[in-house]
């Protein structure tokens, strides 16, 4: 007699396990590659992957810009997703109107490729509120700094929006890093037993900080993670972002149909150190991030979209253009310090302050007012 | 009809479901077993699985789980089943329920309950007795709301669940079995609003959950040698109703503050730091604390040496400068 | 050029993977089967069998006491293990001398199975103490009650002993409801990345308390879970001491010759409610329950010894002699409360009690005398 | 020589390392990179992989391996990056770390050093700044150690490393930077043993980590009108010296306690309710309170109104009943 387990069916065991080498379509040479063997996912349409281009190209300045306001003493700190504009932008490219996005803080570039005002999309980093712009409005969750503690969000508003009979999915972003906590773990098991409509991709850039990815995980790769939820995964070349658009974009169909979640890993790097404060000669050299250079997610596009004549250089010296534009008005828009209210500090903490908390800000208004 | 606290916990839940679609009651064993104190008991059967429903096992991610949901407009409900076994929601509690309005500059709220059953008296082996309300209530963004009565227990959870606002919902456990003759749906003061359970000039004792029912037998103890006795009982750690034990100790010039938790950095040192301010000029003598001592909650067979208990409180009373 | 991943070894992938059934050698009516399709485990001696059937019946003999001693009020509250007598025997019959058990409420048996005094072993449920046992001298760590917090104590532990040179392997039992929570996710992970001696056996018994394995989890089986960590994994039926022990064996072997930890799912079934005082009627059916015991291990086992000639009615009498005499001396160790003093309360919070720590101890001490 | 508090730190890692070879290091980015604040600098490179090194990113496994380490005899000194990511391993501080002494009655102990750089004021965005010291004085079986000079974190994180018990050793990451002239190693007093920065008779100001400058500044302010103020640094909260708060108090007669955290149910309302007992008849004025608002931390623009300031304590010594 057999145990009441579920007899294993393989399919399912396979269904569920990741490609044993990452999903490329798109070399670094910018030629069209059989990557995928299994043929599961498609080439995006030229236009989509000429969007992709520009977006990538504005997106790269932005967070040159960002870096350069660092400097100049207008945010206290920026993690730079140099190198990650595939995901960056793949990301956001996939998502329809009505997706939710719940980013990290080291993905300033997704919203504003979304579509947030660049301005408001900085503001955690300038510093005049914690989080700069409308979740609301915007269908993203402010930027998580506590790692993976978005993911279990994630996973509940996507089944509470499948609950109330809206076609959303939500991407959760999360870095390699990150997967080690706990909370990653939970989301992902919440997720597949409530069959929520979430996709949690994975930007492995193989350092959190200054911890490589051989510290962080034994796996074969963080794909592998999904199979212990019952989460069909698969990985990715993260630089390239036709595998990144393309994978996504099955996900997103999948979890919106009904399948479930996915987790997706996508294999990239962080070109510049963690954020402008840290100092990755102290833990990496620079050959390593040299190796990264050819694989660079937006000259293999430039490639490829020359070579199938979708892209010439005048059209590459619009888009550079515009993204000039986009910093120069981001930087005029910066240079001012933003006006702030002591007393706002009061006003959100709960539906109505309490006497204790109107108390207090008095004691800030009047402290203000003596201009200590 | 005399109605047990956690009979009148079940009725605000099921008043509250059925008042409020959005309303759902999830986490572990909350359903076909309706919770291990039952509190939970039969709204599966009644409202559906979609309304209360069992998870994963994994705390962080009930309330984790629970944001994501009350960010897409459901007014979630978690239970944890004991207050040792919030600890792993810490982390969501304090970083993201408790901030997630002041973040969001109010954009996105996250009116969520957190059921926790607390305090010890029941027998319970290690882990299962915290008393963690302190905890919650240093946490800027959140309320605690504790019911030491049934008919409280009932209101205070329908008002929990109608805020806007988190709210940690601290249950007595000791007084789950406690039983009142009161007629359902109650609504009793709203949240914030001490209420005096005796009255007294002598000498005030403010207390909480647990303790209330403490304070009153001290309180008719005391009053037999002669010493009136006035108990004010909380229902609200956050916010905290200053104006009324500052009112009570104004007059009666003396304070003894009753809590079950460890009294080092607890609320009870909140309360005599606040009355000794506020009450500095009529303060016969200083006030005191009776708490949990600053230990593990012991095991079983020590609970009633650890236990702020009645002779404890009349010491301190006795304490109190008679002469 | 290929991405700088480590390019996967299929072989790698299929050797972290649990056999696709769990592993069976005796079957329920007591035959050896072929349920190892891998061939890889060997059917334990059968003195060794012989041995795991004499303390599985004695154990199961242990619980029934224990279950009976709840109802007279002398344990505060019991979780039964019956049923699980094979993993609760297996588990300490696969552990040397030298190596740690970091047990949880539900182990009881295994405790007393390795040794510890039951009256000791009952210290926690009787309430006169947390831990009645003394830990160090056992090797077993206290009975951990919050799901899965243990398990980074053990794969700390297992790493600490081999960093000072111990042939020490650390056995962490766990539940499927605790497999859910952060700290498996994150104990597996360290034993992993730091190649800790530790196994982790995870008795499915199907249930946490009333919430069913279907809402633990939607992974084909919770072995699954082992590949994301890149740690090798095994299911075995549960049920059969010959196969947990040879499973067992071979993972405390692995572990024990630096190969890094294992995870094991035993597919097992908890034939009473959660402890004494639950209810299962609430949350399953008797008709399930009564599935499981042609399952029994005792049973199948006894059929197994009989057949090979290893036991006989009078062997078999002899071992339930020797569960009654062992039942009937706990009982009476049992019958006495336990000497409490009050003041310990404040002994062991310190190394040194503080001065408010003696003043409080003062404040007992007095009441104490007062008789109140 | 000038050396900073995170030198010191510093140096106490090395000492102890060297001195004891049960003591290891481990936890985010504390090999290579030295820890995001460089206390742990240099530590790898001197003494190997084995006794400093970087772990998977996970607050709660950090402790619960050191848990498990410790068991088997190691001296485990973990970091957490910074205060809020301490939250996820509360569970472990709490259930296990905490108890682990008591529930095994003194067979197993977990000697472990949990390092909590905490406090605002270095423009961090949120989630950085947080004050969590009153949650740990909070739980029985810790000790809870806070330096505020130099020469006070080198001698308290020795002490730390050599305590029997588990400490979590909370660093005022605003004074990471400030510097002394210390010849290390030094030592100072032992834990539980608070500490007078400045003489006074007027008024006693209660101080600990990242407030004792401020409290100083608010001395040397006050003086010019005239107020002699004495200035306590606290140096742990667990023990926490009630004798020398006591004494001074009963000559002072005077006392605002200073903290960065929200002060509801923190630790300045236990330090204010043990005050108002021990010198009730001492007292001139009620004991005030000056801390940190019962909000959640600000973002950078905003931080400067929200930490307590000079100007807030020299208003409350202004309230404290001169006339
Ligand atoms: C719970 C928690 N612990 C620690 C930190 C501090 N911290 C911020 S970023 C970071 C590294 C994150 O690495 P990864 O997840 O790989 O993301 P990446 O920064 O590479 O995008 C750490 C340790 C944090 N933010 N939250
Ligand atoms: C962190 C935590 N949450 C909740 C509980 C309450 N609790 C005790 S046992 C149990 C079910 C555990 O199920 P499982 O892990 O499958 O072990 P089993 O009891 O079946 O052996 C629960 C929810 C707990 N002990 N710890
Ligand atoms: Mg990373
Ligand atoms: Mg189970």
């Amino acid at each position: 007699m057999e145990l009441p387990v579920d007899h294993l069916e393989q399919d399912r065991v396979a269904g569920l396990l990741p490609s044993p080498d990452p999903i490329q379509l798109i070399d670094e040479n910018g030629a069209v590659t059989s990557g995928d063997v299994a043929g599961v996912y498609e080439l995006p349409p030229v236009q989509t992957l000429a969007e992709a281009y520009r977006r990538m190209v504005v997106g790269r300045r932005f967070d040159a810009e960002a870096t350069a306001l660092t400097r100049q003493g207008r945010l206290a700190v920026y993690p730079s997703s140099k190198g990650q504009e595939a995901c960056q932008v793949g990301g956001v490219l996939a998502l329809a109107e009505q997706d939710w996005l719940f980013p990290t803080y080291r993905d300033t570039m997704s919203l504003v490729m979304r579509g947030v005002d660049p301005v408001d999309a900085l503001g955690l980093l300038r510093g005049d509120w914690h989080c700069g712009y409308d979740p609301m409005k915007e269908r993203i969750a402010p930027q998580c700094t506590p790692l993976a503690t978005h993911a279990p969000h994630a996973a509940g508003l996507a089944y509470a929006a499948r609950r109330r009979g809206e076609d959303a999915v939500a991407l959760a972003f999360i870095g390699d890093g990150g997967t080690s906590e706990g909370d990653f773990h939970e989301a992902l098991n919440f997720a597949a037993v409530f069959n929520a409509p979430a996709v949690f991709l994975v930007q492995n850039n193989r350092y959190a900080i200054s911890v490589p990815l051989s510290r962080q995980t034994a796996a074969p790769s963080l794909a592998y993670k999904g199979i212990g939820y019952g989460i069909r995964s698969e990985q990715i070349d993260g630089n390239d972002v036709a595998a990144v658009l393309a994978v996504l974009s099955e996900a997103m169909s999948h979890a919106r149909s009904g399948h479930g979640p996915m987790l997706i890993e996508a294999h990239t790097y962080r070109i510049e150190a963690h954020t402008n404060a840290d100092d990755a000669g102290r833990y990496r050299d620079p050959s390593e991030t040299a190796m990264w250079v050819p694989r660079d997610p937006i000259s293999r596009l430039e490639r490829y979209l020359t070579g199938v004549g979708a892209l010439d250089d005048q059209a590459v010296r619009r888009v550079q253009d515009e993204a000039e534009a986009f910093a120069e008005e981001l930087r005029s828009r910066m240079g001012a310090d933003p006006a702030v209210r002591p007393e706002e500090m009061f006003s959100h903490v709960l539906a109505e302050p309490t006497a204790q908390l109107r108390a207090q800000r008095e004691t800030v208004r009047e402290l203000v007012m003596r201009g200590d | 009809m005399a109605v047990s606290m956690v009979q009148a916990l079940n009725a605000a839940l099921r008043d509250a479901m059925r008042a409020d679609d959005s309303v759902v009651v999830f986490g572990e064993d909350v359903g076909a077993l309706g919770g291990v104190f039952r509190v939970t008991d039969g709204l599966t059967a009644d409202f559906g699985e979609e309304r209360c429903f069992d998870t994963p096992l994994a705390e962080s991610g009930i309330v984790g789980f629970a944001t994501g949901m009350a960010m897409r407009g459901f007014r979630p409900v978690v239970e944890m089943q004991f207050d040792a076994f919030a600890y792993p929601a810490f982390e969501q509690v304090a970083s993201h329920v408790a901030k997630m309005r002041n973040r969001t500059r109010g954009s996105v709220t996250v009116p969520i309950v957190i059921r926790i059953p607390y305090g010890g008296g029941i027998g319970g082996v290690e882990h299962h007795s915290d008393s963690s309300e302190s905890h919650y209530a240093h946490i800027p963004g959140l309320k605690v709301a504790t019911p030491a009565t049934v008919d409280d227990a009932y209101s205070l959870l329908r008002e929990a669940i109608d805020d806007p606002d988190p709210v940690v919902f601290m249950e007595p456990k000791g007084l789950y079995w406690s039983k009142a003759e009161v007629a359902l749906p109650a609504r009793t003061a709203p949240f914030g609003h001490a209420l005096s359970r005796r009255e007294g000039s002598d000498v005030t004792l403010v207390a909480y959950g647990p303790t209330v029912p403490v304070a009153l037998e001290a309180a008719e103890a005391a009053a037999e040698n002669g010493k009136e006795v006035e108990v004010i009982d909380l229902r609200t750690l956050v916010p905290y109703d200053e104006a009324a034990v500052t009112k009570s100790v104004s007059t009666t010039g003396r304070c003894v503050v009753i809590s079950e938790a460890t009294g080092f950095a607890g609320i009870a040192g909140e309360i005599a730091a606040q009355v000794q301010r506020a009450c500095f000029y009529s303060l016969a003598a200083p006030v005191h604390r009776v708490t949990g001592f600053d230990i593990p909650y012991p095991p079983p067979m020590h609970e009633q040496h650890y236990l702020p208990g009645v002779d404890r409180v009349l010491d301190a009373i006795e304490q109190l400068e008679w002469d």
